[in-house]
């Protein structure tokens, strides 16, 4: 089991995380409604609700590294149930922002998906999904991902084979392009 | 006037950072200061009689000690004034240790501080008037709002001392929540046992009158003289007549309506005795429900009454009784749990509160003592608890701790084993809240010897599955989410203030703070006054409280009472306000201002409006004298001349300070 | 303490009894050492303090004014503190009309438990009145007006402290 | 005539083209007009939020802009994933400092004063329940449905402002309206693996099957939804979820308008039933003739 050192507690990660999401992670009391409620708790590595007391203890590098994040699926359960209110989901995803930033992907599969699908945007406008399937089967070396569905989708209509370009197609490339000079946070 | 100044040394205390002598001297320099020295221990009783004697060898008529804080002495000093032939008015205190010799540590400027605080207290002796205190008889009878454990013990503590008591209670038995509950922690005693005869005596004491299916109507008056109006609300029954026998019950046709003694598991008839132990015992019809009261036609009470007091024409009655003090004890009620609609707001028929539980556990309850659930009547094996429903919880404005709902819970768990011994329980916390004498050896038991799980983790959502609900919470300490298949779930619901507490403490002004419990006079010295004199606090309604912290208040408010009306007379704190009817205009700001209902509108000889303090009633606060317009109303001792004669004699005003 | 090596100014407290004059007394009882510039004026209440006891001690010269009292909701008299908070929030805001300069005069809330609380508060508030120094002196001339103002402020005409 | 503002959603061009299909023919038949957001993007989806907020709104906001430039106020989407982007997005730009940033990277700048409802919102907040079952024809008596919500339609309750965040009834009382059986399905808002069907699979399967086996408890023929994510892992996934699970799920997953549109009798081209992977001619076939009804 890892052990903390309480007293190297990253002060001003706590403080860029309550900056980022706007919620102040003190209020947590660790009741753990968050983690009660949360379907991905199976598949995490450390639950909602001891993600937010590593936040609270100052634990950057085991917050960031932690797989959970890239999993939690944003369903909103932590943050309407809260006793506290705080916006856990938020929270999550803030953490996420702040571990693709620091370069983290503990679940690789899930980054790529979620790149492979921003490009497709990036390029039509518009997500494409054989396309972003492709790319994702490419970038992430799965080449067998859903190729049991292909069939069914494909014969229901489900997945047309050409992109629906739009007109504003530079506009919307022109967003990205922005953002990645901007280096926008928030 | 003619002012002796006295300086003490207080050993070192003071004397040590403070030049004593040097500070008598330029006393002698103040205006009206006809005598100064310094003494060694003025509180002493050599140094008290120096003061004395200097009074009647010098003739003074104020007294001046420079000293420790008044809050310690100045009663000290005031009586041995009153010893000295002089009113205990005539005297000032200046505080030259806590604010001088124990803070300051150059003593030059100590000493010239000490020689202005001299100063101040002279200037404000010499606007300084000899106060009376007014003498009042009260009344030797008191008041008991709520007939819960804490009133009951409350009455009985005051009747047993030789005062009248009256207990109002809102429904239709006294008993409050305790009368519901099957076995009370930590001793796991039965409740109706000890509640029992209690009830019983309150019943039978000849100094006490009780009313039910009552409330307060108005309060008017001040400590020692309340007039209070009482609503005895109708009730159908003649209850001088009724013997209680309960053949009107049997044969009532109408059992629509949830019975609320029983938490509403099960229906009750029309007309109804709450229960086998009521208090008093007598029948009443609940009119909402009735056939003959909403549609004019059933009246198969009244044909089978042997005696005869069925009286549907009944209306509600007003009675007034002066009092001489008050002790409100009207309790808590249950947080409404169907704020937390991932409980299932209802939908669920075996989602139930602590309360409903009690109900079940109890012989006398609706399910004569066995464990049914409600949906289908089935014996649960797994039990599911859930605390902090409502408590602690910010989202739904319940921020505090229930403080007995961690006890309660540990009692349910224990008698579940004992009814259903093949069950199993689990119990959902947070934090276990157990500070009380053998309390978490009780909670421990519950775990240890009984087998319940104990999970800390709230509960996230529960929902159905087949006949079980599914429970899901987390297991903080295990790190995870855990899921139990419950038969039954209880929810161990917070308390929350009385209905209807609000408007009570508006009559009473006693304040409630912002969940609507009353607030006490003091957190830790008055817990059971408030800031209204006469009207004291028992049990739940100041805060959550268990049993035995509820009866504990009901004693401390019982002597409070006793030893506020043992006294033949009061004698209220001449230190009031008192309003210059020739510049009062009656604008009535001070009556809307002041806190305690102090000040009423008279007429003069002319018919103008002019305002009035009562003496008896005002706590001396001075918020109207800066409130009103005119200057017209003063509180004494601390005039706005006193105060600015202080000012004056820190500052000395400009233009005299120019032409000096 | 650099405030007790030069000359004193001339600093006027109001404490209500039940909370702030208790607060001081603890600080007393604990020794903790404070500036002695301050003199304290003792009232029931902090709803006894008339804007005009403010008014006046800065318009004769005072070099400060504190005021403490309870805490909010920890009331002696119930209500009293809200009724000063409101007065003196709106005073506050009133002394620079009269071109008195409002750091000059402060409120508070302490405890009778907050001793060190209350050596803080009067600490600070000291360094601030000989960072600010000696008030300026008035002209005697517009005497009169500056009376009129205070006996303005404190029957509530012009101001609204008086509700 | 009602008029609104219309977003499909880049899955109603592919993936749940039935449901962007009989959504346009439900609304027209009930009298709403629906006109397409002009040269709508791409709202960026879960990803776009999971990487930067800022980015997040901006691709939502650059719709918004377009919604501002036809004169409208109002926009309205089928699919809740776009509804939470589009809502977060005017809500967030509420703060000028935010507006700012994520203005800084669009064309044309957002004012941020268009409300975006789902479709499902607007039909049940606009319609009068008595019109529509004054159209319907073929009412839904015999079958046995569970409705289910998805996580995010009606939370968190604050930003989405509609129904109810535990158990939201709109969809069950449209149901009912139509005649069909409507069981208490108590999963309502759980979530069923979102967007993890690519890349992990296990998720769906665990987090969706956990959805089938209620429904099957509760003894349901079939299951309704209002979201193309949900849709796509109850439906398209059902043998995924089998194989993983080891289970035999067969239970046709519709979106609700396909329902009420075969209530309102509309042609079956414009439903797209034959769109569904889990067949659903068995759980039609429960639906008694109206004669039958009687
Ligand atoms: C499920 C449960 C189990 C519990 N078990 C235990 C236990 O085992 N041991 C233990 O120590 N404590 C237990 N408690 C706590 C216990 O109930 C309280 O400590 C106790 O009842 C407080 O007594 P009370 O007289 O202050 O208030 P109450 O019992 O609430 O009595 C107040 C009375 O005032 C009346 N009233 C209210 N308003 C008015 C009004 N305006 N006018 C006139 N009358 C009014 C009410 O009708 C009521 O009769 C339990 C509580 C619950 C909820
Ligand atoms: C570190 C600490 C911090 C605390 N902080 C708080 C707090 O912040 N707030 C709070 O509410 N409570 C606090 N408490 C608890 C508080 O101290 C007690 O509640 C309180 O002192 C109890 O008062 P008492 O009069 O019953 O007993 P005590 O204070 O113990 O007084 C008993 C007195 O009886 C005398 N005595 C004992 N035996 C005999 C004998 N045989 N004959 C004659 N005299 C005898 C003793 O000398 C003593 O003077 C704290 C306790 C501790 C240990
Ligand atoms: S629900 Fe809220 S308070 Fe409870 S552990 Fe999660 S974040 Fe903390
Ligand atoms: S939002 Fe994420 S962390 Fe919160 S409950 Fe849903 S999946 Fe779990
Ligand atoms: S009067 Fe006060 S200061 Fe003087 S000796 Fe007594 S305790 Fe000390
Ligand atoms: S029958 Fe008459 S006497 Fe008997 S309980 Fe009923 S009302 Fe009372
Ligand atoms: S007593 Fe226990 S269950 Fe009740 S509110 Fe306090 S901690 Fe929660
Ligand atoms: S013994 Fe003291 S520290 Fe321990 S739980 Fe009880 S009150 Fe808290
Ligand atoms: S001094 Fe206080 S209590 Fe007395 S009359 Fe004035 S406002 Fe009321
Ligand atoms: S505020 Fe002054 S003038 Fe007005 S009624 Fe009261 S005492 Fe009279």
């Amino acid at each position: 089991m890892q052990i903390f050192d309480l007293a190297s507690a990253d002060l001003e990660f706590v403080a860029e995380v309550e900056a980022r999401s706007h919620q102040n992670i003190k209020t947590c009391y660790q009741c753990g409604n968050c983690t009660a409620g949360c379907p991905y708790t199976f598949a995490y590595d450390y639950s909602v609700s001891q993600i937010m007391r590593l936040i609270q203890t100052g634990q950057k590098e085991a917050v960031l590294k932690s797989r959970s994040l890239w999993l939690c699926g944003s369903c909103q359960s932590c943050t309407t149930r809260c006793p506290n209110k705080i916006d856990v989901a938020l929270v999550m995803d803030v953490c996420r922002h702040m571990a693709r930033e620091a370069g983290y992907a503990t679940e690789r599969a899930v980054k790529v998906f979620a790149d492979s699908f921003l490009n497709s945007v990036e390029r039509h406008g518009r997500a494409y999904e054989l396309g972003l399937m492709v790319e994702y089967m490419a970038r992430s070396g799965r080449v067998l991902t859903d190729v049991d569905l292909a069939p069914q989708a494909l014969r229901r209509g489900k997945l047309p084979f050409k992109p629906h370009p739009i007109k504003g197609r530079e506009q919307v490339a022109r967003i990205f392009e922005r953002f990645r000079q901007g280096g926008t946070n928030a | 006037m003619r002012i002796g100044v006295f300086i003490c040394h207080c050993g070192s205390n003071i004397a040590g950072t403070v030049d004593c002598p040097s500070v008598a001297a330029t006393a002698l320099t103040y205006p009206d200061v006809v005598f100064s020295t310094d003494t060694m221990y003025a509180c002493s009783e050599p140094g008290q009689d120096a003061i004395i004697q200097a009074v009647k060898d010098k003739n003074l008529d104020g007294v001046v000690v420079a000293s420790c804080t008044p809050r310690m002495h100045e009663p000290t000093f005031r009586r041995a004034v009153e010893r000295a032939g002089l009113n205990r008015y005539m005297f000032e205190m200046a505080n030259i240790r806590e604010h001088v010799s124990w803070i300051g540590k150059i003593k030059e400027q100590n000493t010239v501080k000490a020689s202005e605080l001299v100063r101040m207290a002279v200037e404000k002796l010499r606007r300084n008037r000899p106060l009376v205190a007014k003498r009042f008889e009260t009344v030797k009878r008191v008041l008991v709002i709520g007939g819960g454990v804490a009133g009951i013990q409350a009455a009985l503590d005051c009747a047993d001392g030789g005062q009248e008591v009256v207990m109002v209670e809102r429904e239709q038995s006294i008993g409050g929540k305790m009368a519901k509950l099957d076995k009370t922690f930590p001793t796991v005693d039965c409740s109706s046992c000890v509640l029992g005869p209690k009830m019983v005596d309150i019943a039978q004491h000849p100094k006490i009158t009780l009313y039910t299916c009552s409330e307060v109507e108005s309060v008017g008056g001040y400590v020692g003289n309340f007039q209070v109006t009482i609503r005895k609300k109708a009730t159908y029954v003649d209850w001088s007549k009724c013997t209680g026998c309960g053949l009107c019950v049997e044969k009532c046709p109408s059992r629509k309506h949830p019975d609320p003694f029983n938490e509403n598991l099960c229906n009750a008839p029309s007309i109804n005795i709450p229960f086998p132990q009521a208090i008093p015992k007598k029948a009443a019809i609940n009119a909402a429900s009735c056939i003959m009261l909403q549609k004019g036609k059933c009246g198969a009470c009244a044909k089978v009454c042997p005696v005869k007091c069925i009286d549907f024409e009944m209306k509600d009655e007003l009675v007034t009784v002066d009092v001489g003090a008050v002790v409100v004890a009207t309790g808590y009620d249950l947080f409404d749990w169907h704020k937390y609609p991932q409980y299932g707001e209802g939908r669920y028929k075996d989602v139930i509160t602590s309360l409903q539980y009690e109900r079940l556990l109890s012989a006398s309850g609706p399910t004569g003592g066995h464990i049914k659930r409600p949906s289908d009547g089935k014996e649960p094996k797994t039990v599911v608890f859930v605390q902090c429903v409502g408590s602690r919880d910010k989202s739904v404005g319940r921020p505090y701790c229930s403080g007995f709902c961690c006890m309660y819970t540990a009692k349910q768990a224990i008698l579940t084993k004992d009814h259903v011994p093949d069950s199993q329980s689990y119990v959902f916390y947070m934090d276990i809240r157990s500070p009380g004498k053998g309390y978490d050896e009780f909670t421990r038991r519950a775990m240890e010897e009984y087998g319940a799980q104990y999970v800390r983790g709230r509960v996230s959502m529960i929902y159905p599955k087949g006949d079980k609900l599914i429970v899901r919470g987390a297991d903080t300490l295990a790190g995870t989410q855990v899921e139990v298949p419950a038969d039954l779930v209880v929810l161990a619901v917070g308390a929350e203030s009385a209905k209807g507490a609000v408007q009570l403490g508006e009559k009473l002004r006693v304040a409630p703070d912002q969940y609507g419990f009353f607030v006490e006079s003091h957190p830790k010295l008055k817990p059971v006054e408030t800031n209204t004199a006469g009207v004291f606090l028992a049990g739940a309604c100041q805060g959550p409280k268990d049993i035995p912290a509820s009866v504990g208040q009901g004693s401390a408010a019982a002597s409070k009472v006793l030893g506020l009306l043992s006294k033949k007379e009061l004698e209220s704190d001449p230190a009031v306000s008192r309003v210059n009817p020739a510049r009062c205009v009656g604008c009535g700001k001070c009556i809307l201002t002041c806190p305690f209902g102090a000040i009423k509108a008279v007429a003069d000889r002319f018919g103008n409006p002019k305002a009035e303090v009562i003496d008896t009633v005002c706590q001396g606060c001075g918020i109207c004298t800066v409130t009103c317009p005119q200057g017209a109303i003063q509180l004494e001792h601390f005039t706005d001349n006193q105060i600015l004669a202080e000012v004056n004699a820190l500052c000395p005003p400009k233009i005299f300070a120019n032409f000096e | 303490m650099p405030a007790q090596d030069i000359r004193e100014l001339r600093i006027v407290g109001f404490l209500c009894n039940w909370c702030s004059y208790g607060g001081a007394d603890t600080a007393g009882v604990g020794r903790f050492t404070q500036p002695t510039d301050l003199r304290i004026i003792r009232v029931p209440c902090s709803g006894r303090i008339d804007p005009l006891f403010i008014v006046r001690s800065l318009l004769n010269g005072a070099d400060g004014v504190l005021v403490s009292g309870c805490h909010p909701r920890d009331c002696h008299y119930a209500e009293g503190n809200f009724y000063a908070r409101r007065r003196l929030e709106l005073l506050k805001r009133f002394l620079p009309v009269t071109g008195i300069d409002a750091r000059r005069f402060e409120y508070t809330w302490v405890s009778a438990s907050e001793g060190q609380r209350w050596q803080h508060v009067v600490t600070e508030f000291t360094h601030r009145i000989h960072e600010l120094g000696p008030a300026p002196s008035f002209n005697p001339m517009s005497e009169v007006d500056w009376n009129a103002l205070a006996l303005q402020a404190a029957q509530g005409q012009g101001c609204p402290c008086h509700g | 005539m009602l008029k609104i503002a219309y977003y499909p959603g880049c899955s109603g061009q592919g993936t749940s083209s039935e449901y962007d299909r009989s959504t346009r023919a439900v609304c027209r038949t009930l009298g709403l007009e629906l006109v397409d957001v002009e040269d709508w993007s791409c709202c960026g989806s879960t990803p776009a939020h999971t990487v930067n907020h800022v980015l997040s709104a901006a691709l939502s906001a650059r719709n918004l802009a377009q919604v501002e430039g036809m004169g409208m106020d109002k926009v309205t989407t089928p699919c809740p994933s776009c509804l939470t982007n589009l809502r977060t997005a005017a809500h967030k730009m509420e703060d000028p400092a935010f507006r700012t940033k994520a203005n800084a990277l669009l064309d044309t700048p957002c004012k941020a004063r268009v409300d975006a409802q789902s479709v499902l919102q607007v039909l049940s907040e606009n319609i009068d329940p008595e019109f529509i079952q004054s159209k319907v024809v073929k009412p839904l008596t015999g079958i046995k449905i569970a409705c289910y919500y998805g996580c995010i339609m009606n939370r968190p309750p604050e930003l989405m402002r509609f129904d109810h965040h535990e158990n939201p009834m709109a969809m069950d009382n449209l149901m009912a309206a139509l005649g069909a059986e409507v069981v208490p399905f108590p999963l309502k808002v759980e979530c069923c693996g979102a967007s993890y069907g690519i890349p992990r699979g296990d998720i769906v399967a665990r987090l969706s099957g956990k959805l089938l086996d209620a429904g099957r408890m509760l003894g349901a023929d079939a299951f309704v939804t209002a979201c193309p994510l949900c849709q796509m892992n109850l439906d398209l996934r059902q043998g995924q979820i089998n194989d993983t699970l080891h289970e035999n799920f067969r239970i046709p997953v519709f979106y609700y308008t396909q329902l009420l549109g075969y209530a309102l009798g509309l042609d079956r081209a414009e439903l797209g039933f034959e769109k569904l992977c889990v067949d659903p001619r068995l759980a039609l076939g429960r639906i008694k003739q109206p004669a039958q009804a009687r």
